[in-house]
């Protein structure tokens, strides 16, 4: 099936919904956003596309009032703003899905969607009506897909189900541009297509929608014009008809991509890391057996909820077990905490980025230093010289962009934090590496960055487990590729049976052979 | 969250029937009536505590509130001879100011409430005690009010009026809390600030509203307080209130992190914390274990309600295991996940 | 009151506490200060009951540079080597309790056993058939408090009276009053209640009056809360043991004063200056609150 | 953070100034060491507090501690006839339990720390209530212990050894919170807890230390408390101590969100909180009005602070914007196509 031919572009309306002119905004030694003009038609679909701290989120964020731009003006629907206000952003029917959630995980899901336009009843006292609210919110479940009801306690839902209610909550509004930013970050397979029929169906609907995604192939499926921004200055928009996988990376790094390098045909390692009948707290009675071996990038796909973070997570001493042995080296080892692992070269790259990656606010230095420290001490005395040292060689080797290491890592675009979080483990000395999504919210460019230090890794010996949800990176990456399903290893391909279909057939419960 | 409450329940239920059984003047009316007057006073300074704890916040000045607001009062109407019904709304004023002070401090200026409340506990203690030169504000012998006293201190059918009042205001606030918009918002900045931000609620408005009223239900029981004791030495009267006031939330089901916990919660912590000190006097413990009651109680409780948690959480799990397997040894699959607990 | 006119020899009246009782001391300074203008005379609170709070006020008073500090000590038994060390660098002088194995050179104040004994005389006039007593003070653990309660047990000795229980509030005045009314229902026999704290009268009063039992329960006194004196004009309260810190205060500064002029000859020479407690009772009370309120005009 | 302490140190200087002008008795020997002295006694206490609140926690039942503790030592010695040699190693290390109880509540079972260290707050003061039946505990006329006294209560060339105990435990403090690995883990936990542990830091076991160590300087410093003042009421000895500790690391820079502070600032803090009651007494303001100045100082120093911090930022972002203004017009180049680094 091919998308990407089925959108015709409505021809030219009249005035545009949103235009900015020459909008500007400069935070300390960062200028985010320079001199940005852009107009954006009703019905239209602009792809968003450009490198980590291109200043996507900041744009985003000007539109939904919640920052401040130092220049330009904002004219909507033809009348001149200075900026906008989270309330007259909403009130204009601008809605967002934003790139970190933002969910309230003590309300339910219908709370959440409608939380600040509560439909309320009549009389003085601002009461909600929850029964209005319960009907309000079910068409809009369904039309996202989602499996839970109105009334879940967000706290219970996992990752993607919670973007979906996000995805929910922006459709609610009586939106007349929606912004997606990097919404498939953390989708699977079958939610994301589902979120971009929703685009394509907001768009028929004469809405404009602002979509923003590292992957290039499905905003090329949905776009009607592509904008793409390199540090903070739009360099350059492609209509209908130019978009493309290439013209998009050649405009956001500014050259043309090498070509992925071939995978090598070497015979792999013995088994690094084994889990036997391994049970986790999602899935406690089904226990999974999964063997990784060094040398070797075994990717680990599955569908929302499946269970691998689960699964990374015992592996990392996070989690306990609830039955079964981890073996490293073919003995069986007891990893009861992260310091654990750590201690036995586990290393894990955490999905959550911003709970569990990083310190927002210590500087770079400290973060990529954090759990090497009785390395970089001596007799427990921190040596400012050597962590820097060590912290500064990182640097360089990931080309995380910042004036130093001595920056906020908060400050950081995230595909710089999520460089920050890699140098953290790289510096050390890993057996096995466990990347629980690794690339999410990345750029392409860092995203190969990535990958070639996940291969060079494996080329020096190192046993990696990459959990992804992004079928072309799962299928490029893996050496060989175990598909999760309901909690265990619904089957293992080996390199010449990848293929999208195959993998999606073990995330659903098939049997492929 | 009902079910935590129904736990609570239960404890109180249970300790009064064995205090009853040592006891049985426990069930005297008029020890009832003495102790739900009680309820009833710090059951108002409690929920006050409960909006500001929802918002992640916290509120210690309380104690010297209940002091400075009730030496006005008593000053206002035994001393300068202003009509109660002036004063009354004044004070009830004055706390709102307060609060709001407070709240602007914190949502405007940025400054964490720990610390601008700790320094109002400093500021209205000193001030309190500077307004009386450390000495006593109280009425003179015979000097009587009968409608503000039959308000603040009588009973109806031998209920106390303060009890009366505290149902009242909890049922408004519980409708406030839990049905209304408002208490939707505060649920939501407690959890999350910043997201609430975006949601375009106007987060500072809302926290410095939960200041308000926590600092209007700290004036009426300041001025109920009054009228309990009828005098107030402005150095030591209602230390330690808001400690009492938080441990009520936290034993209701209050998490100091913010966004968690109920009205119904927060009464009943309060009831529990009166069932105790009546206890204290009524079994003849000595008063210098009172504290120590209370504190043990307090930490007995929530660790059983941590423990509880776990447990729960644990049984889940197994039972999920259970279910897990039975279902696939129906489907005769995978035979590996039935060995193994 | 800005202090230290560094001419004026200072003198400091230090009280252990917050609390109306010292208003009559405060009364009491101010008329000594009115007779001897070439001195500088105040009247100090530390602001919380507490040694170290109170020591911290004396050593900085000390600083100041004050001439003669009389004192009620927050607990003198132990507080003896911090008064020494103040009575090596000033005339020290103790009131209220005193602190007989310290360097002070007098106390000046009545003694809490015997005005507890007097409480007893007032409880055997009111109960000659005896009777069942509660007491309600602050700080049970407190010298002033164990000792009016020692002196009033030694004065019911060989009586049918007898004091059962004595229930402490931390100066708490919500639990004082709650106390009374507790007491009220666990001892259902009681028959008398002790007010031992200036404000324990007033709550139990109006605990009492709460429950309809005013007059029927008797009540015995200590100090003269307006609230306790008017429950003795009523009848309702049967007599009350009053200090008199006027007298200590207003006599203690002119003795402090004469004494750093050079003339010892009203220091005895046991040290002890003793302005015994009075029991009043109905008959006397109008003319004590005129005293008061005398003492309150000057 | 340097440039907070230089401040502090300002502010401490310029109000020792002008106490000093207008009583030049401030500055006598005498008057310093007293002050100094308090400074080692309260310095100590806040140093303890600052571990805890650097982890995100804190420490309420200091106070009650500080009672508890020094009841125990002054019967161990005074009464039970049990040498200082060993009462004071096994106050300390009942000290450190205490703190170690703490942090296993906190860590394991997953309690709030302002709820357990509350609970902690009634049950001690409880404990030290009963322990001596509400009666005080304090030494005998004559009942002396030379060497104790010297090293708690003694002075060395004038210096009080307390002030000096300050200065030693400051600096080894200083070490292990700004220079060793231990320290930066504190610092780490208190940012992000969970993200210290996904990266290997025994996250439990450090928060856990914290605890100890504030409950080892507590108890070193209950017994300076009972040392200096040689008599011990429980039912108000030490009361609000952990305010004056709060308030100490809250001056000095402390965030109770946990992660943020410096031992020289909590140091700082304690002078200037002593200062200021010195000032109080020196200049014959009302002592009612003492708490008010503490917290009107205290208030004020957090609402500078933050309007600099506020200032400066925004300094920055307009220094920021104008030199990219300047680049652009120098370069002369259009905005939107210019490519910066
Ligand atoms: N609060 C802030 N303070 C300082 N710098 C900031 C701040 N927020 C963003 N920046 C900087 O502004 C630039 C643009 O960031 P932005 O988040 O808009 O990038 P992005 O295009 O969304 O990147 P990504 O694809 O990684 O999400 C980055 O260099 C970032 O470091
Ligand atoms: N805190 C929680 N409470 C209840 N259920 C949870 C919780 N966390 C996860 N789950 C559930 O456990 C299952 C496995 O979740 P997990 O995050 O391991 O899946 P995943 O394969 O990593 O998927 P994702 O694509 O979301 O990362 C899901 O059904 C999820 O809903
Ligand atoms: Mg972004
Ligand atoms: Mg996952």
């Amino acid at each position: 099936m091919n998308h990407s031919s089925d959108i015709p572009s409505p021809d030219a309306p009249a005035t545009p919904f949103l235009s900015l002119s020459g909008v500007g905004k400069t935070y300390p030694g960062v200028v985010a956003l320079e001199g940005l003009s852009i107009d954006i038609m009703p019905g239209e679909v602009i792809g968003l596309v450009g490198e980590n701290g291109a200043g996507k989120s900041t744009l985003m964020k000007i539109l939904g009032g919640v920052i401040t731009p130092d220049r330009g003006t904002i004219l909507l629907d033809g009348a001149e703003l200075r900026s906008l206000t989270v309330e007259s952003s909403i009130s204009s029917g601008i809605a967002f899905v934003h790139q970190e959630l933002n969910l309230f995980d003590n309300l339910d899901v219908a709370a959440n969607i409608f939380l600040g336009r509560e439909p309320l009843k009549a009389g003085p006292f601002k009461l909600v009506d929850r029964d209005r609210l319960r009907d309000m919110v079910k068409p809009l479940l369904k039309r996202v897909g989602a499996h839970f009801s109105a009334d879940t306690p967000v706290a219970s839902l996992s990752l993607a189900e919670q973007q979906m209610v996000e995805i929910a909550k922006a459709l609610s509004i009586n939106a007349r541009l929606v912004i997606f930013d990097e919404p498939t970050s953390s989708l699977p397979l079958a939610e994301t297509e589902r979120l971009l029929s929703i685009i394509k169906s907001l768009k028929a609907d004469g809405i404009s929608v602002i979509f923003i995604s590292h992957r290039l192939h499905e905003v090329e499926r949905v776009a009607d014009r592509v904008v793409v921004l390199r540090d903070g200055t739009l360099v350059g928009t492609l209509a209908r008809n130019d978009i493309g996988h290439d013209q998009m990376v050649k405009l956001m790094i500014g050259r043309v991509l090498a070509a992925r390098t071939a995978k090598p045909q070497r015979s792999p390692g013995s088994v690094a890391l084994k889990a036997s009948g391994v049970r986790t707290e999602a899935y406690p009675g089904r226990p999974v057996d999964l063997e990784i071996r060094y040398g070797e990038i075994m990717g680990l796909a599955g569908l929302v909820g499946s269970g691998r973070t689960e699964l990374a997570r015992v592996f990392f001493g996070i989690d306990r077990s609830y039955g079964g042995a981890i073996l490293q080296d073919g003995q069986e080892i007891s990893v009861r905490s992260a310091r654990d692992a750590v201690a036995r070269g586990i290393f894990l790259v955490p999905e959550d980025r911003k709970r569990n990656g990083i310190l927002l606010d210590f500087p770079i230095a400290q973060n990529i230093t954090l759990a090497d420290l009785p390395k970089l001490s001596s007799r427990f005395m921190l040596s400012a010289e050597r962590e820097t040292a060590a912290a500064e060689k990182q640097r360089l080797r990931l080309a995380i962009k910042a004036p130093s290491v001595s920056t906020r890592t908060g400050t950081l675009s995230g595909g710089n934090q999520q460089k920050v979080v890699l140098a953290k483990w790289l510096s050390m000395s890993p057996r096995v590496m466990i990347f629980d999504e690794p690339t999410r919210g990345i750029d392409i460019g860092a995203k190969n960055e990535i990958y070639g230090l996940m291969r060079a890794l494996a080329d020096a010996g190192v046993a990696i487990l990459m959990i992804s949800s992004d079928m072309e990176e799962v299928i490029g990456v893996s050496d060989r590729i175990a598909v999760m399903h309901e909690g265990q290893i619904a089957g293992i391909l080996e390199e010449d049976e990848f293929s999208q279909e195959s993998v999606l057939l073990l995330a659903v419960g098939k049997r492929v052979k | 969250m009902v079910k935590k409450d129904l736990g609570l329940l239960l404890l109180i239920v249970v300790v009064g029937i064995v205090v009853a059984i040592i006891n049985p003047r426990f069930l005297l009316p008029i020890n009832l009536a003495n102790t739900a007057n009680l309820i009833g006073l710090f059951g108002i300074l409690s929920i006050g505590q409960a909006f500001v704890i929802i918002t992640g916040g916290i509120e210690l000045s309380v104690g010297s509130l209940v002091a400075l607001l009730g030496v006005l009062f008593v000053d206002f109407i035994a001393v300068q001879d202003m009509s109660w019904m002036l004063a009354l709304p004044l004070i009830l004023a004055l706390g709102a100011v307060i609060g709001a002070v407070h709240g602007w401090l914190i949502t405007r200026l940025n400054l964490q409430p720990f610390v601008v409340t700790l320094c109002g506990l400093l500021i209205y203690r000193g001030a309190a005690r500077f307004y009386t030169a450390d000495g006593t504000a109280g009425f003179a012998f015979g000097q009587n009010f009968p409608d503000l006293e039959f308000l603040t201190a009588g009973r109806f059918y031998g209920v106390p009026n303060t009890f009366i009042a505290l149902v009242i205001i909890a049922v408004v606030m519980w409708i406030m809390l839990h049905r209304s918009v408002f208490g939707r918002y505060l649920y939501a900045i407690g959890k999350n600030e910043e997201a609430a931000r975006y949601s375009g609620i106007r987060t500072g408005r809302m926290v410095m509203s939960a200041y308000v009223i926590c600092g209007l239900l700290t004036a009426l029981s300041a001025i109920y307080f009054a009228m309990y004791t009828r005098s107030i030495s402005p150095a030591s009267h209602g230390q330690f209130y808001e400690l009492y006031a938080i441990a009520a939330a936290v034993l209701g089901g209050f998490s100091l992190r913010g966004g968690e916990g109920s009205i119904v919660g927060v009464v009943l912590g309060t009831v529990l914390l009166q069932e105790l000190q009546n206890l204290v006097n009524l079994l003849g413990i000595p008063s210098s274990l009172n504290f120590a009651v209370m504190g043990g109680v307090i930490l007995i409780g929530v660790l059983i309600d941590q423990q509880w948690h776990a447990i729960r959480a644990k049984r889940r799990l197994v039972s999920a295991a259970r279910h897990t397997e039975t279902r696939h040894s129906n489907e005769g699959s995978l035979p590996v996940a039935a060995n193994q607990d | 009151a800005v202090s230290q006119a560094a001419d004026k020899p200072t003198l400091a009246f230090v009280v252990n506490g917050a609390s109306d009782f010292w208003k009559a001391a405060e009364a009491g300074v101010k008329k000594a200060q009115s007779e001897m203008p070439d001195y500088q005379m105040e009247l100090k609170y530390p602001e919380q009951a507490a040694v170290a709070i109170q020591q911290r006020l004396m050593e900085d008073l000390v600083s100041a540079g004050v001439k003669g500090i009389m004192v009620s000590a927050v607990d003198p038994k132990t507080q003896t080597d911090g008064l020494n060390k103040i009575g090596s660098q000033t005339a020290l002088f103790t009131t209220d309790s005193d602190a007989p194995k310290t360097n002070r050179v007098a106390y000046i104040g009545s003694s809490n056993v015997d005005a507890g004994m007097q409480a007893a005389e007032i409880a055997k006039k009111a109960m000659p058939d005896g009777g069942k007593c509660i007491g309600f003070v602050g700080l049970l653990g407190a010298d002033n408090a164990k000792e009016r309660i020692q002196g009033m047990k030694d004065g019911l000795k060989g009586t049918k009276i007898e004091l059962t229980d004595v229930r402490g509030d931390d100066i708490d005045q919500t639990r004082a009053k709650k106390n009374v009314e507790d007491a009220l229902v666990a001892s259902p026999d009681v028959t008398c209640m002790v007010g031992f704290y200036s404000y324990n009268t007033p709550r139990i009063y109006e605990a009492l009056r709460d429950a309809g039992k005013l007059g029927q329960i008797t009540v015995v006194g200590f100090d003269d809360d307006p609230i306790t004196l008017g429950g003795v004009k009523e009848g309702t309260v049967a007599a009350t043991v009053v200090q008199q810190p006027f007298e200590w205060a207003y006599q203690g500064m002119k003795l402090m004063a004469a004494y750093l002029k050079g003339d010892k000859s009203g220091v005895p020479s046991n040290g002890l200056i003793i302005i015994p407690t009075v029991i009043i009772g109905k008959d006397d009370v109008d003319k004590y609150a005129a005293s008061l309120k005398a003492m309150a005009g000057k």
